[in-house]
């Protein structure tokens, strides 16, 4: 049987452009990895079509313990959501494989 | 050239097919279609687009003589520096603007627009008159300096991102991309060129095509600023065109260029940019409004360039060339 | 010319690359090969498809002079409108589809197939037998009101989502594009479309072929419903394009067409479309079968079209030149 | 420290020839953004490989209040779910700045 | 009133070149669908860049019953963990018309 | 041709506009640009390059006579065979690398690299030698059978994964493109390749540009790994191509080509695939490392060929050529 642990799944959707930062503040919080797909979308902010000058959103997740989850909301709120068009939303989930998340594993 | 000739060349550039796009783009907005190039689509064009920029003008480059190009090059820098300066202060004069929302009008008016080229060649060629080669060379070295001159008018070299915002910039894709294509068009020159001229050179208008629409999309989103920004601001956006035009076709004469070649150049200086300058702007001064930037080069400057600012140039660099040539 | 001649050119027709594409794309399906051009691309790919098209149509229209196009277009518009709802009426006879599928087929029917289209002007050229350059204005005028009448013959004019899907296909993606690029071909005339010409020209059975292919592996996945489909709908496939192309050769002679144009407006008239069409019957009919329009339309005319029909409606335009001329 | 708040991902995954819409449905539901990004896929319905004539499906995310999801799912099952192909579902992800999702927030 | 059900939500991030026999694998499991996108990430293991060598990762979404989820772990522990780029996990999520997404609706 | 002469032409071969991307890409990933082509436009330029490769090697056969090319082909395949079990078996004795590692390599210069063959070709034009026109064709055949034997090699036929690798790679998106693209150009001929001509020849070394620029990024992500290489591979991806150049010479000439044509499989035998085998080889081998092929294929003997490889089978062809022919 599968030897389940639970991880914090974090989401993040952002203009494009700052995709190379939001990275680099994931790999500074200490996540072990994250997916990256393209995407569209619309939001409350007041940044308005902002992401179609790059050519849309980035869409992000990257499961994480829920230590470096606080790190890296911590560098959302600092750096990104004053800024940019930006969300972030995140839940629980169940892997296999502990150790590629999480320092604990 | 006589007016009616002049005005059939503006009329010239208005119909062709990337001006024509960018107005089917606005009227999809309007009437609430939902086209839409996909966005690895747009990213493989500005990619394309970026770098032909780049390796056309690295093939013209290595075709010129060091010493005719040394002094226009020269020129281009000067003004790819002087001009977004300029325009920072001129809009402190004319608009009630902020230090960003001016550093990144500053940026856009620094930098060049690639359309606006076109249509000043296809002009010049139309009334038979000759240019030099390496215009293309200067148009890539342009697109740079100015963003980031303006950048730096609203940040401050002091601004605490500056660092990693300039590291951003001149390590981005767009230098990367147009700088590499420089040295790639000069290492292989016009006999490697030959090889990949249907893909960089044939497709190249067509390509600007899909853009523009793309484009006119972006800016029809936008349009309802036109109101917000203030007679100030539009102002700005037909004012400053024919000053750093004319500056440009000053430096061009100086510099040695011929007529047509001084006109590109004015050109050059008097249009603002929609490929480079949008994404830096963006990333390092994210508390500009795109909406100001977008209605006052695409939305006022742009047209005003092809109809009105084109043949202007001309004239500009006729007498100019008379006085000073 | 001779029957031998005539099968030769059939083989031309049936062994051009868009054609051979399609067929790559039924055996990869069938050899169940994980081939499939990214979503991304295959938008862009029929966004370049419409606008081609449309600008196309727009060139040749301006090189027209308007009292030799204005029957032609009138033809082509009453045939728009005359052949689906011929084709709805004709499969109640002839299927036991319902309105919805009957509808759907109309809309098919009602606009065109590029590539037969494509394939008819080879025959042509091969043949040594002029036609009208304005032809391509009349497959970008034919591609639209077959559609909104197959889908009004579906829903009836009080069906209650009829005003909403009426706005969507009129002023949505397929038709912005066609109208569109029909405007700036007209406006840019033949001296704008030169510049682009390498782009929306010298590419465009290229990347007609790459859409076919993926085009083939739509088909591919549905050839199973072929054996679902019936005899009538088979019969129908093969009757309806002679009966379509016959008026269309009639129309287009009664038009002034010459024997070469109005062979071509026959061709139009017999095909059935596979860009526009299909999403709007989607949009509009959900419940109308896919499977049931491209097995018809993709998996039986097409074929037939270019193998029989093509040289059929030939000797019908002469024969009919003959009487009618 | 971050100041979360629960709302309600939707999860939206049609075939794209009705993305245009979903999304005027979610804006009539009163959802505050979306993010849209290209999918493919297959499904148990008789729709076949319907998603392929538009170009495949789009996957919509929407972040939503409890209510504001009631409306979404009475639209879906009103107008999509027995015409097209779509799949959709739902879990609860904690958001900060809520405003931005909830018109509670 | 929507009648919900849970399912679980499995996501499998993987390089593209196993895209069709992870498909395959799903299908013999008992998933009755899918859901795929384009997606480039990172993660710890020593496969280094290998996706770029298809053009980047797959992201597959799959609703599935409890049971049926248990087969697909195994099958990703067998034949995809020990050989190629592959993150998975999985969470709870409320359907509609649970008889689409498995075999006890 | 003397030295400075060849110096001259290898130069050229450096400074084509796909080697210059490449170390474009190089230069990208070691200054940390964040450049990167959209996953679904780089998959479009694999399937536009395959099917190009397999279209034109196709036309190219059908103008050849069976007599003339049936030769070559067989020594074709024979080298497509006999190379990979060579290299399978030297770097046995030059490295340390274990089975599955040597099988990828087997695999990889089993196949054969476009640039190179393209380099090849621009050498010989610009040397004023001719060659056979069906040496694409020969490109064609030769990028499959190699791959097969490498896995073959690495697996056993008794791997319990091998049966369904194989169905894999058979009936996978490389070997459909290519075999497809070879019907196609075969059955449309020269006639209908004209018409797609501008697309799939026009654009090609265009998009080879791009396809080579992410390349190069890719290969810049695994440079690290040059040093972990050790001496032996170094060793082999230098003196490898050498021995399977000789032998596609031997080959070649044996089978009655011309010198520039016995040079031209020379060349092919000599270089290393980067489109179809790394796939293949990613899905039948896992455990071996890309890292190894990359460097070893594309960071070596890729550079070595366009240098040195290129006038040395020349100069080999022309020698052997002299006894044997
Ligand atoms: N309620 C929401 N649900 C899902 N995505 C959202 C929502 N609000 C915003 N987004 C995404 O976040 C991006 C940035 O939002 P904003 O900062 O409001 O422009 C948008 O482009 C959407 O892709
Ligand atoms: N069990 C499932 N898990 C994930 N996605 C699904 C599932 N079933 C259907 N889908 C998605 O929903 C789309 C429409 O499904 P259908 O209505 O069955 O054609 C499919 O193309 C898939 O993308
Ligand atoms: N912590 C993580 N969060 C999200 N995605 C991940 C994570 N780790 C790995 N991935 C994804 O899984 C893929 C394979 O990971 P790996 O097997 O470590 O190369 C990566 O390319 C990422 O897309
Ligand atoms: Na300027
Ligand atoms: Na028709
Ligand atoms: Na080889």
């Amino acid at each position: 049987m599968t030897d389940f642990s639970s991880v914090t799944c974090l989401t993040i959707v952002a203009e494009s452009i700052v995709q190379e930062r939001l990275v680099r503040a994931l790999a500074a919080s200490g996540a072990h990895g994250w997916t990256l797909s393209m995407a569209q979308g619309q939001g409350p902010s007041a940044h308005g079509d902002v992401s179609d000058i790059e050519g849309g959103n980035v869409r992000i997740e990257t499961l994480v313990s829920p230590e470096v989850a606080v790190r890296i909301w911590a560098a959302l709120e600092r750096d990104f959501f004053p800024h940019y068009a930006v969300s972030a939303w995140q839940y629980d989930v169940k892997v296999a494989r502990l150790a590629r998340y999480s320092d604990e594993g | 050239m006589d007016l009616q000739e002049s005005l059939s060349l503006a009329l010239t550039n208005l119909t062709s097919p990337p001006v024509l796009a960018f107005v089917l783009g606005l009227v999809a907005v309007a009437v609430k279609t939902d086209l839409r190039l996909p966005d690895a689509v747009y990213q493989a064009t500005s990619i394309y687009l970026l770098l032909a920029i780049g390796i056309k003008g690295g093939v013209a480059l290595r075709e010129s003589s060091a010493s005719d190009v040394a002094w226009p090059i020269l020129a281009a820098i000067v003004l790819g520096i002087a001009i977004p300066v300029a325009a920072f202060f001129l809009l402190r004069v004319m608009t009630p603007l902020g230090r960003i929302d001016r550093g990144a009008l500053a940026a856009h008016y620094g930098s060049t627009s690639l359309v606006t080229f076109t249509a000043a060649l296809v002009f010049l060629q139309a009334s038979l008159i000759s240019y030099e080669g390496y215009v293309v060379t200067l148009l890539t070295i342009l697109e740079i300096p100015g963003i980031i001159v303006g950048l730096l008018l609203a940040q401050g070299v002091r601004g605490d991102r500056f660092g990693e915002t300039l590291r951003e910039v001149v390590l981005g894709r767009s230098v990367l991309l147009l700088v590499g294509g420089l040295v790639i068009g000069f290492l292989t020159g016009p006999v490697g060129y030959a090889r990949v001229e249907p893909f960089f050179g044939g497709l190249f208008i067509g390509v600007l095509t899909l853009f523009l629409l793309e484009l006119g999309m972006l800016t029809g989103r936008q349009l309802s600023a036109v109101r917000q920004a203030g007679p100030g601001l539009i102002a700005f956006a037909i004012l400053f065109p024919l000053l750093a035009g004319t500056a440009g076709v000053v430096g061009g004469t100086l510099a040695g260029m011929s007529i047509g070649g001084a006109m590109v150049l004015g050109v050059l200086c008097a249009s603002a940019s929609y490929i480079a300058a949008p994404a830096a702007v963006r990333l390092a001064l994210p508390e500009a409004k795109p909406s100001i930037t977008l209605v006052s080069s695409l939305g006022i400057t742009f047209p005003f360039n092809l109809v009105i600012g084109i043949p202007v140039y001309l004239l500009l660099a006729e007498a100019i060339g008379g006085w000073l040539g």
